[in-house]
């Protein structure tokens, strides 16, 4: 017979208010297999687990019930002491009296009667819990990152830098992701590119990060440090090792279609590199534009490649790759012009959004800086910004703040004024946010030096009358109702997770927010890790946030990977299950039901077995197996009865005194 | 089809010229509007305080009405379109209020509720397939919603608040010119327009003017307050601002039946103080010799 | 162009004058984010029109109109309780004689016409005389504004307790005094600081 | 110790009595007040009200003669005209255009080295507290005072540059080394309206009610001011039902020095002082009618 060692916490009151501790210790000292009870103040305090190990030398005992909070909370803690004591961490179980217990009831005497339940119902349990060990899991040293904006760009090479091999996998023909698309940075107008060219160019020559772009997760298997996945390189129907990056076939191609890049404000051919300083700086071919895709026609660029690399049968190719840790930085996408009704639903050509503005501010933009209205290419003299477009709006269902607009909003604002100086700059918000450093300091100078004009308050509507487009706005401080005939709008859009995010939860099998947004652990203290372990989120995939955020997380990310790799095994909680041949009859149900694919049926001896690393402890083929083949270690059916019976059993635990 | 009309009290009263070309064109077209037996006046305003339903009888017994005929609910202006199609909506979702009422008026109403429709949708579906004898070509047509048509866009799902179309479909199937100006969907200042004289003005001077600029000839509408408004504070703007030129102002209904050519007795311009028959005599019937 | 648009009247806004206001006061009148601590300590704004904070807000939109003739810029003491505690070290009574001078220099209609008649008739006393003469003062303003008999009982009080000296004191250096103001108004013509 | 004395133009008529409290108490503390040979007036509020150049100009006159004859310390009483006399001071240490443009104007050049202070300013850091107590023979003991700064003593405070502007307490050390008890109250810095008074009588009424009625419920039995506006406004446009004294500091501080003309300072208040001095110096104050 076990001598079991039942240790009570008091929690502080958050137990002791609700259940009478010395009652329960009285009562708990009667039972057969109790040897010896204790409580105290705080048992996850040092004090705490120092009387657990003093009682577990002393009293000699094989199982231990720490009757407290949530094993959540300190079940490691626990375990870890009872391993230093000498008692294998797995014979030592939780009774969570707290969360299932005195928080939840006021009747002291029923929760104290039910707290001895929940005790009684774990030292039943811990009586018939094995000894185990953990099992050690082998780690594949390799990461994935998905997008590779600056945020997964930052990620890759932190992690590719300490000596591990990277694949980052990035959906577009370009790296960069939107901060390529940028003029200047907040709050040092900094040219972005010039701050994102050294970047990509690192990653270009990095020797341990394989770069797929036009590519895309379709397919992960596996568990932490063990990943399988399967990625889709789309065609770009040129061959980029032979392609010298002339650009011949670029200037002959006759297929002119708007750039997306340049969100529609100007074109591209139908072959085409997104922007000048693209990496990798290499053509491809839009299927939907190109002429012989479309039409079977034309063909020049093939015909006037120099060294033959166009390939109109390139077909997509399916790559497997094993790697042990995932980050996932698949950024932003803005809300849509179009669901904005007030503001003409993107119909009017010159109410434009801010990466717009960004293009038309770009030297390597549509206009090569020069900022124009795209419907008569005239330059505006009165500019209104709109923040809060689409944010903060629960009719658009974008109720959050999107954080950086109030920042980009005067940083457009100021560009404005540098390259219009006579021109007259609006602002119309409702609260600046400008919490960064050295952020404050910068409204102020668009305010003090360049004479932009803020008005507080949400303007109504937009309607184009003769050239100009009247825009409908209040100043809520002076109450006064303002009407701006204005030659071009900026929005401010709210920002959204990025199209495919949604499909790639579903495949890394983690949870998004009701936005949209990859959910993290814990919002203040594991913002960068996802609920499944090994898979990490950084940048805006996990919400709207400037670039210092993205790439701080991003190191914060690489650093949560290396630290998984720092060790050649990890080890694998051994509560997993394990199948008795002889009763087994091969039916396969266990199989059917697995979630992790962890259950097999032996093809020799049509007896099924346990991938024991990829098991993660749901119990699922344990109950689904009709004839008990299937056991849970340590959550055996026998256990599970014996906690039912004393929930079900006689009152006050009749017939268990000693 | 068979549909059962609310006409609505300025219609048959005031607006004689509206009811005569919904009638006539609703014969031309084979819609059979059969009026509703004992109707009231639907209030004209959605009565937005929630203690007293008693605003609501009106439209409950229309619509309890329309349904025990089997029909669908047809009405012209937007008013009165307003009010029942929300107090529809409202049955649908309060059932308290629903309760207070059928006990009142001891009826039952139909759990799977009654559609209401606009006159304009059934004169759209018709005329797709019917060439208008007398196209309006080069009519240029500025329809002005106003507000109670539209909004609450959830509630009257009508057509789209911020950038309607029916109207325009309509002027195109005539064969006229649609025109859109920024301030068509804007407020003409409704029932405060009857105290507010000078607000009503200042909203109706934004209005037309901006309908000119776009180059309308003439206005359309489906709501006799603002018919009344558009037309009222145009002509006491023009005595004080030469520069204010109004535009003539006609229902919807009557340019269908000038499009299918209506005979003389049912285009009935007494009614308007700015007499639009200048801006389409090009398709007027010709005037029978005495 | 922006303007505000009131009921039924819209008043065109020049975002060009708040910085006029801030050249001619020497106040960076754009810094102001409306925090409202000049308002909330200013011992007057129960006998003004526009808070000062508002009147500011009205100065940055370029609401000139109702600006120059509020009667706030004349009622403001320059006791500098707000120029003390603003945030942003704006100095809210300059910006008040800016556009007291403003108002007169554009002949608009004077928020408080007694306020400034009194401060003309004082500086053309000193003009003349070189020191105040208040008895002279009071005297002129009295004729110039019509109220003759407003604050007699206790004009007759600081009378009898010689606190009203009934002759004025004149000071020798007249002479260089007019050449000051002469200076002074050749400066101003040029446009100075207006 | 020798300084330039600046009396301002209301210590010859409204404030006589500051005047001549000052001029027999600074020498009873070893300051010799030499006034500056013909100043003007400083312009006050009209001047930086109506012109920006005059109201620099006019006092910067003032402190060239002082600079003339060779002082480096200007005494002014009056706080408005410390306040303008120092602005002057501040632009000239600065230089730049404005400086030229005073000295253009005046008609000197400024050499630097000139200080201006306020007269509590030169005893509270010049004389010092303890030599006044000291020169004590009759200690106020048990004389509960405001003292009443007013805005002009100690703001702006990068102009004035003396005392705390939000909790001065310079006058209430004087006060406590004559053996009054100076008690904190509310309104220490509070603006009593200044000029506006001639103009605007109703609006410092209702000021100076505040201020009075804050110093009522402070205990306090009379209040102390060092500026002859602020003074004259206390009295001329105090409610009728608060009979509260108003004294300069420095004829507190003639009194507890033992200087003779006393009583003649105290002839002039408009608020008879005798209740609250009688026990200190029998029969000041007294006279016919209140």
């Amino acid at each position: 017979m076990k001598r079991v060692g039942v240790f009570v916490c008091w929690c502080g009151r958050n137990i002791a208010e609700t259940v009478d501790i010395e009652a329960l210790c009285r009562q708990l000292g009667r039972d057969a297999p109790v040897a010896w009870v204790e409580d105290y103040k705080y048992m996850c305090s040092e004090p705490g687990q120092q009387l657990m190990k003093k009682a577990i030398a002393e009293q000699h005992l094989d199982a231990v019930v720490v009757a407290a909070c949530s094993p959540n909370m300190h079940e490691v803690t626990f375990r870890l002491a009872a391993e230093a004591a000498g008692l294998n961490p797995y014979r030592l179980e939780i009774a969570n009296i707290r969360e299932q217990c005195s928080w939840v009831h006021r009747d002291r005497d029923q929760a104290t009667a039910k707290a001895l339940d929940i005790v009684r119902s774990m030292v039943e349990k811990v009586a018939r819990d094995e000894e185990l060990q953990p099992l050690r899991v082998p780690v594949t040293k390799r990461a994935l990152v998905i997008g590779a904006g600056i945020s997964g760009m930052q990620a890759a090479l932190e992690i590719a830098d300490a000596g591990h091999e990277v694949l980052l996998v990035e959906r577009q023909t370009y790296i960069g992701g939107h901060m390529a698309q940028l003029s200047e940075t907040f709050p040092t107008l900094d040219c972005a590119s010039c701050i994102l060219t050294p970047r990509t160019a690192e990653v270009a020559r990095h020797p341990r990060i394989k770069l797929m772009v036009a590519s895309e997760v379709i397919e992960v298997g596996g568990y932490v440090g063990n990943f399988v996945v399967r990625i889709r390189q789309n065609p770009t129907y040129v061959d980029w090792s032979t392609c010298t990056g002339c650009m011949e076939c670029v200037e002959k191609c006759p297929r002119q279609v708007p750039s997306r890049f340049e969100r529609g404000l100007g074109t591209r051919k139908a072959i085409s590199v997104a922007f000048p300083q693209a990496v990798p700086y290499r053509p491809s071919i839009d299927a939907e534009a190109c002429l012989y895709f479309t039409k079977g026609r034309c063909g020049i660029c093939q015909k006037t490649c120099p060294v033959g690399a166009v390939d109109y049968e390139q077909k997509p190719v399916i790559h497997e790759e094993k790697v042990g840790a995932i980050v996932v930085a698949t950024g932003y996408e803005l809300f849509p012009k179009a669901r904005i009704g007030e503001y003409g639903y993107g119909k009017y050509p010159d109410v434009i959004d801010g990466l717009e503005f960004e293009r038309l501010n770009s030297a390597s933009g549509p206009t090569s800086g020069r900022i124009q209205r795209p419907s008569d290419g005239k330059v505006p003299k009165e500019v209104v910004f709109i923040q809060c477009v689409g944010s903060r709006d629960q009719e658009k269902g974008v109720p959050y703040c999107s954080k950086i607009c109030c920042m980009y909003t005067a940083k457009h604002a100021m560009l404005y004024k540098h390259k219009v100086p006579d021109g007259q700059a609006y602002v119309f918000y409702m609260d600046v946010r400008a919490g960064g450093k050295g952020y404050e300091e910068f409204i102020q100078r668009a305010v003090e030096e360049d004479g932009v004009l803020y008005l507080r308050g949400r303007v109504s509507r937009i309607f184009p009358e003769g050239s100009k487009l009247m825009v409908w706005g209040v100043d809520t401080i002076s109450g006064e109702k303002v009407e701006i005939a204005a030659d071009l709008v900026v929005l401010a859009m709210a920002m959204v997770p990025s199209p495919t995010a949604r499909d790639l939860a579903r495949v890394l099998k983690v949870s998004i927010d009701e936005h949209g947004f990859f959910s993290e652990a814990h919002p203040k203290l594991r913002p960068v890790e996802s609920l499944s372990r090994g898979i990490y989120l950084t940048g805006c995939a996990q919400a709207p946030k400037d670039i210092p955020e993205a790439v701080a997380q991003a190191g914060s990310a690489a650093s949560k990977v290396l630290a998984l790799f720092s060790s050649d095994e990890l080890l694998h909680p051994p509560t997993v299950v394990r199948v008795d041949p002889e009763i087994c009859s091969g039916c396969g149900l266990c199989v059917k039901s697995c979630p992790y694919e962890a259950r097999q049926i032996d093809p020799v001896s049509k007896v099924a077995r346990v991938r024991e690393v990829l098991c993660q402890g749901c119990g699922a083929c344990a109950a689904a197996c009709p004839n008990g083949a299937t056991q849970h270690i340590n959550f055996t059916k026998e256990q599970l009865m014996s906690m039912i019976d004393t929930f079900t059993g006689p009152p006050d635990g009749a017939g268990r005194e000693r | 089809m068979k549909y059962s009309y609310f006409p609505g009290c300025t219609l048959p009263t005031q607006m004689k010229n509206f009811e005569l070309t919904v009638r006539w064109t609703a014969r031309r077209l084979g819609i059979e509007l059969e009026e509703l037996d004992s109707w009231q006046c639907c209030q004209a305003v959605f009565p937005l305080s929630t203690d007293s339903p008693m605003g609501l009888v009106a439209s409950f017994r229309a619509l309890i009405n329309a349904h025990q005929a089997g029909r669908a609910l047809v009405t012209c202006c937007s008013g009165c379109f307003h009010v029942i199609k929300r107090t529809a909506h409202l049955m649908a979702r309060d059932q308290e209020t629903r309760q207070k009422l059928e006990a009142f008026c001891e009826q039952e109403y139909p759990p799977e509720g009654v559609q209401v429709l606009h006159y304009l949708d059934l004169l759209l579906s018709s005329l797709e397939s019917v060439q208008p004898p007398v196209p309006l070509k080069d009519l240029r047509v500025g329809a002005y919603y106003g507000c109670l048509l539209l909004r609450p866009e959830d509630e009257l799902g009508f057509d789209d608040p911020e950038d309607p179309q029916k109207m325009e479909r309509l002027v195109r199937l005539l064969g006229a010119e649609p025109v859109l100006y920024a301030y068509r969907t804007e407020c003409c200042g409704s029932y405060s327009s009857l105290l507010d004289r000078a607000g009503a003005e200042a909203a109706v001077r934004a209005i037309v003017s901006s309908a000119r600029r776009a180059g309308a000839q003439v206005l359309v509408t489906s709501c006799p307050l603002c018919f009344w408004n558009l037309e009222e504070s145009s002509l006491a703007l023009a005595t004080r601002e030469p520069s204010f030129a109004p535009l003539p102002v006609l229902y919807f209904t009557q340019l269908v039946a000038l499009a299918l050519a209506a005979p003389d007795e049912c285009l009935d311009w007494s009614a308007h103080r700015i007499d639009p028959r200048p801006a389409v005599a090009a398709f007027l019937p010709e005037v029978k010799e005495a | 162009m922006i303007r505000a648009r009131a009921a039924t009247r819209s008043i065109p806004l020049d975002p060009g004058f708040p910085w006029e206001v801030g050249r001619a006061s020497g106040q960076p009148v754009m810094r102001c984010f409306q925090c409202g601590r000049c308002t909330n300590g200013c011992p007057l704004t129960w006998a003004m029109d526009h808070p000062p904070h508002r009147l500011l807000r009205m100065v940055q939109l370029g609401a000139e109109g109702e600006v120059l003739v509020s009667r706030t810029i004349w009622l403001c003491s320059a006791c500098h309780g707000c120029a003390t505690r603003c945030p942003n070290d704006i100095h809210l009574p300059a910006v008040m004689d800016a556009l007291k001078q403003m108002a007169l220099a554009r002949r608009v209609r004077v928020g408080d016409r007694q306020v400034a008649l009194f401060h003309r008739l004082f500086l053309a006393t000193v003009a003349r005389l070189g020191r105040m003469y208040e008895l002279g003062l009071i005297g002129l303003h009295k004729l110039a504004s019509g109220n003759l008999f407003g604050d007699l009982k206790v004009g007759l009080l600081m009378f009898t307790r010689g606190k009203l000296s009934p002759l004025p004191q004149l000071i020798k250096g007249r002479g260089d005094l007019r050449a000051v103001w002469r200076r002074a108004a050749a400066l101003r013509r040029e446009g100075g600081r207006q | 110790m020798k300084v330039a004395y600046f009396p301002g133009c209301s210590l010859h008529s409204t404030a006589r009595e500051y005047d001549q409290s000052v001029r027999a108490v600074a020498p009873a503390l070893g300051v010799q007040l030499i006034t500056v040979e013909d100043w003007n007036c400083c312009g006050a509020t009209s001047a930086h009200s109506l012109d920006p150049v005059l109201s620099l100009a006019l006092p910067a006159r003032n402190l060239a003669r002082a600079q003339a004859a060779g002082h480096q310390v200007v005494v002014a009483p009056c706080a408005a005209c410390f306040n303008r006399l120092k602005t002057a001071l501040c632009q000239l240490e600065e230089g730049g255009e404005a400086a030229q443009t005073i000295q253009k104007v005046v008609g000197f050049r400024f050499h630097g080295g000139l200080q201006v202070k306020s007269l509590v300013q030169l005893f509270w850091e010049d004389v010092g507290v303890g030599a006044i107590r000291r020169r004590v023979c009759r200690p106020l003991e048990g004389l509960r005072v405001a003292c009443y700064y007013g805005c002009l003593l100690v703001r702006p405070p990068e102009v004035a540059a003396f005392d705390d502007p939000e909790h001065p307490r310079a006058m209430d050390d004087l006060m406590a080394a004559i053996g009054a008890e100076p008690t904190s109250w509310a309104a220490a810095t509070e603006c009593c309206g200044a000029s506006l008074s001639l103009v605007r009588g109703q609006v410092v009424e209702r000021l100076v009610s505040t201020i009075l009625a804050w110093a009522q419920r402070a205990g306090a039995e009379a209040v102390v001011t060092a500026c002859p506006l602020c003074q004259s406004n206390l009295e001329m446009r105090r409610p009728a039902h608060i009979k509260m004294p108003i004294f300069y500091f420095t004829e507190l501080m003639g009194l507890a020095l033992g200087l003779p003309d006393v009583k003649r300072w105290m002839r002039a208040h408009l608020v008879d002082p005798a209740p609250v001095l009688s026990r200190f110096y029998p029969g000041v104050g007294a006279r016919r009618g209140g």
